[in-house]
């Protein structure tokens, strides 16, 4: 338990400019290994360790995806690694997304924000969900997961900051135009805490559950160390989290606001 | 039926979370104690900011974890906001560390007005630039620095001391010597390692790291029941508690309060209730009036 | 593949039942061999028989068990009729221990005849009179013992340390200095305790026992990286074995070999032939040709 | 595992002039705690532990019986206790009585050593088997279970060395005319090493199979500390016994010859 499992790349998919996804093979038999949708792990390089979603997880094919965008220095080594080079996976983490009884649900991702949304799709549309996307991008070669999901049979409306690809505009914007014409009982959301508000914000205008997916510095990612605690409720994004109900923002007060780095000093966005 | 006093202090039961748990933050804390915790104690801070190590700080082991986080923390300035922001009723304990006695008199002095007790973390098995356990090692050097904190703060001080010593009677008498108010056993156990085998690799970034979880309780239990008989001040119990029957081992050892980290990993701070609720019940089946009844009752029998 | 040589004795592979373990008897230790172990090591014995501490002599604790057999053993001359019985062609190891360098000397003589290796416990967490871990605990009386040993026979002569004291790598160039030919790493961790909640009673007649079994293995895992970085001599790996990859483990760590010993609870004799089957089909994926280069491997990477 | 539970005493039942059975609760649904005839206990008071037979199986009353003979320090303490005081069991442990397919058994007990053999035989009841007991004693009021067994549905034929009740003599001489008058498949036997020994010659004879059960110092009663180990195949009697098939005895020949104490010396019969 709680032992990083080294395994060798199976595959590597180019997904945009600055996001690979890397394929492993999996055993979902252990009930302990089995992730939900939502939930992430912490991937070790050798040299450092650091929580990921789960952008893909392939119970027919025993596989688990890990989509890593290109940001600095922990990710940049990893897109350098090779088919077959060696990497650390401890995990499933956290609390994933809930599906209750949802019938219908627009799921919403802004850049690599759309990692969990990807697997959290294909499960819903598996278990028979009607599932509207919109992958959000700054620019279009950065859009992610289009086909793959609407091969899985989810209507993707993309959206980019330039209008290079799709709807010119916020991932809000395009949700306003959803909203107008069809109904949804539940919009599930991660991106950018700023992006993840405005859709908070909208949805609560219409009156629909909100489930969102944080991300804060993770340490022991077991619930201990309390590095990615947040204000004000302590809840530990590694346990409570990192998938929450909108409401229960109420208590999450530093949403938006700052998050804390390793020392546990605050940073304001 | 659960209150105890210790130091002078009052506390509406004998549980604690564990110095590194869950503690830099207020938020957290509060938390912690409207689950049910009879006090709290933060993580230990310092002087300055402090980052810690690089990650892997944290891997599993059989019956617990071993880790080494570094003890990264925001510094005693920023602290201070956070220990300000906890709530009022809630007794706190600060666990402070240091490098040096003036060090650890400078931090204790910054908080003294904040909290009800200072916890010495002289023990870190994973510290860095020898601020951890080679301290809590030296019976010269834990006397210096309790004697160091006592003569600039009122409020009690507590020392919590490491097991990785060849008798750790020897510093608990040296820490008494220095009049410290109360001794914490156990810090985390070892250092150990572990290694993956794909690669050869250390898996935690700074090799090795503290041993906690259910796996450490008979050496904490002894360290207890060794420490306890010899010392005067009470001895806060801490190492591998994950239940109520835990609790009621350590305070037959000679623990008068107790401290939970590790558990929870699994349990989160519910933990806290669960214990309360089913500690009394224990004492009502077992005819105890008090935890005071309880404490050393292994001495007695 | 498995094959190594230890001290200039030629082993099948690495593996040997560590002290303590099914080991007073020929009959017992022959049986271990043919069921796979590379050599065996005998329960430590003494110059007089020993009855040991009353039971409960064991109880279990999270991740292994605690212990105080107390060196039981019936004395070194009905021990040398055992060593007669048992096979010729297994490499064997007397553990032995004493409570003066005079004491060990005497028993290492008595057999150097009858066995190829000597181990010294100067390390037992339960043993009687002063007759263990005091001793391994301090540098200078490890040194004379060594010596004393040493002087009086020419086999090899291995020295089993405890990890309980705050720095083994002190006792371990004590150890080499005095000349030792190997050192095994570690005997029983703690002491540790566990009491009845019912009653408050201590389970352990001793009321400690050593701590052995998988929740030690990074406590020994550590003491293995440390002082095999340090000596020059062979260090053997032992704490918490219980399958080829954590055999893996203590040869990356720096252990030339290993022991095994709580494992044989539940899995018997017949865990040697499982970890030599595993342990050569791991080389093979790994491409190692062997053991040799598995040595240290950490220490490497 | 592997810690005493500490229970109160719920009945004793004084069985002969020796031996007295204390009951005690038990949950059998732990798996780990479910005992099988043949398996043992050690019995903590507080000051010892040694290893005690377990006489009486009761899934339906959820009770174990432990039966005692008063034979030194330790069993007259425990002799002294009463109801509701409290006693440490650890267990159970080794291998027991196998049943196979065995239709018809003779089951022969010898002293306090018809403690298994009284578990097994209600046991074996209960899965419809045939079983006679021979219960052997020294003298009348040294016999034990004669009613209990009968009325499970045993045929129970007693013989004591001084003839004050039923059959006068050995164990072996009682087995002998049964074997004249019955066909058995299987005998199992537990008492004096010498009265099993003449027990399993006579069983050759009759070409019928024989399970032993033996007892020796014991100490960790885990399989590690090497006490309860036989010459010369190094069994653990704690382990791979303290039931044997008669065939295994070619390699324990310290059967009915020597016994170790607690130093390791051996004590010859």
């Amino acid at each position: 338990m709680h032992v990083p499992k080294v395994l060798k790349i199976k595959k590597i998919l180019t997904e945009s400019k600055s996001v690979k996804t890397f394929i492993f093979d999996w055993n979902f038999n252990d009930s302990l290994l089995k992730p939900e949708p939502g939930q992430f792990m912490m991937i070790w390089n050798f040299e450092d360790e650091k929580p990921m979603s789960i952008s893909k997880i392939d119970f027919e094919n025993n596989e688990i995806g890990i989509s890593i965008k290109n940001i600095g220095s922990f990710t940049n080594a990893l897109h350098q690694l090779n088919n077959g080079d060696k990497v650390g996976i401890r995990g499933p983490y956290g609390h994933g997304f809930e599906f209750n009884d949802f019938k219908k649900i627009l799921a919403i991702g802004g850049g690599i924000g759309m990692a969990p949304i990807a697997s959290f799709t294909e499960f819903a549309i598996k278990n028979n969900l009607d599932v509207d996307v919109i992958s959000a991008a700054t620019t279009s070669n950065e859009l992610l997961y289009e086909d793959r999901l609407n091969d899985a049979g989810a209507n993707v409306f993309t959206c980019t900051d330039d209008g290079s690809c799709g709807f010119k505009g916020f991932a809000t914007h395009r949700m306003e135009d959803l909203l107008q014409n069809n109904v949804y009982d539940l919009i599930v959301t991660c991106g950018p805490e700023i992006m993840m508000k405005g859709v908070v914000e909208l949805a609560n205008k219409h009156n629909i559950s909100v489930q969102i997916s944080m991300e804060r510095w993770m340490k022991c990612a077991l619930g201990v160390c309390g590095q990615c605690c947040v204000d004000d409720s302590g809840w530990r994004i590694c346990k409570e989290g990192p998938v929450f109900w909108a409401d229960d923002l109420n208590n999450i007060k530093e949403f938006a606001k700052y998050k804390r780095d390793s020392s546990g000093i605050r940073n304001y966005y | 039926m659960l209150n105890i006093e210790l130091c002078g202090i009052k506390l509406r039961n004998p549980t604690m979370v564990a110095a590194g748990i869950m503690g830099s933050m207020a938020s957290s804390l509060n938390w912690i104690y409207d689950s049910g915790a009879g006090a709290i104690v933060t993580k230990s801070f310092s002087k300055e900011p402090n980052k810690g190590y690089s990650n892997p700080t944290s891997v599993g082991v059989t019956g617990g974890i071993i880790n080494a986080i570094g003890l990264s923390n925001p510094g005693v300035e920023i602290i201070k906001k956070e220990l300000n922001l906890i709530k009022k009723e809630i007794p706190k304990v600060a666990s402070i560390y240091g490098a040096s006695p003036d060090d650890f008199a400078y931090t204790a002095k910054e908080v003294e007005d904040l909290v009800d007790m200072i916890e010495l973390n002289v023990s870190c098995p994973h510290a860095m630039d020898g601020c951890g356990a080679a301290i809590g090692q030296d019976p010269d050097l834990t006397f210096k620095i309790v004697r160091a904190v006592k003569n600039e703060v009122s409020i009690p001080v507590l020392v919590k001391l490491t097991p990785n010593v060849t008798s750790i009677i020897d510093i608990a008498l040296s820490a008494e010597k220095a009049e410290c108010d109360g001794i914490t056993l156990i810090n985390s156990l070892g250092p150990g390692m572990k290694i993956d085998t794909e690669t050869a690799t250390p898996i935690l970034k700074n090799k090795v790291g503290g041993m906690s979880g259910p796996a450490i309780k008979p050496i904490a239990i002894r360290c207890v029941y060794d420490v306890s008989q010899v010392v005067d001040v009470p001895v806060m119990g801490v190492g591998g508690i994950s239940d109520y029957l835990d609790v009621v081992e350590f305070l037959y050892a000679g623990a008068s309060a107790v401290q939970i980290g590790t558990a929870l990993m699994d349990k989160g701070p519910q933990i806290f209730n669960e214990i309360s609720i089913n500690l009394e019940n224990f004492m009502k089946i077992h005819d105890f009036k008090s935890i005071d009844e309880m404490v050393g009752l292994t001495h007695r029998v």
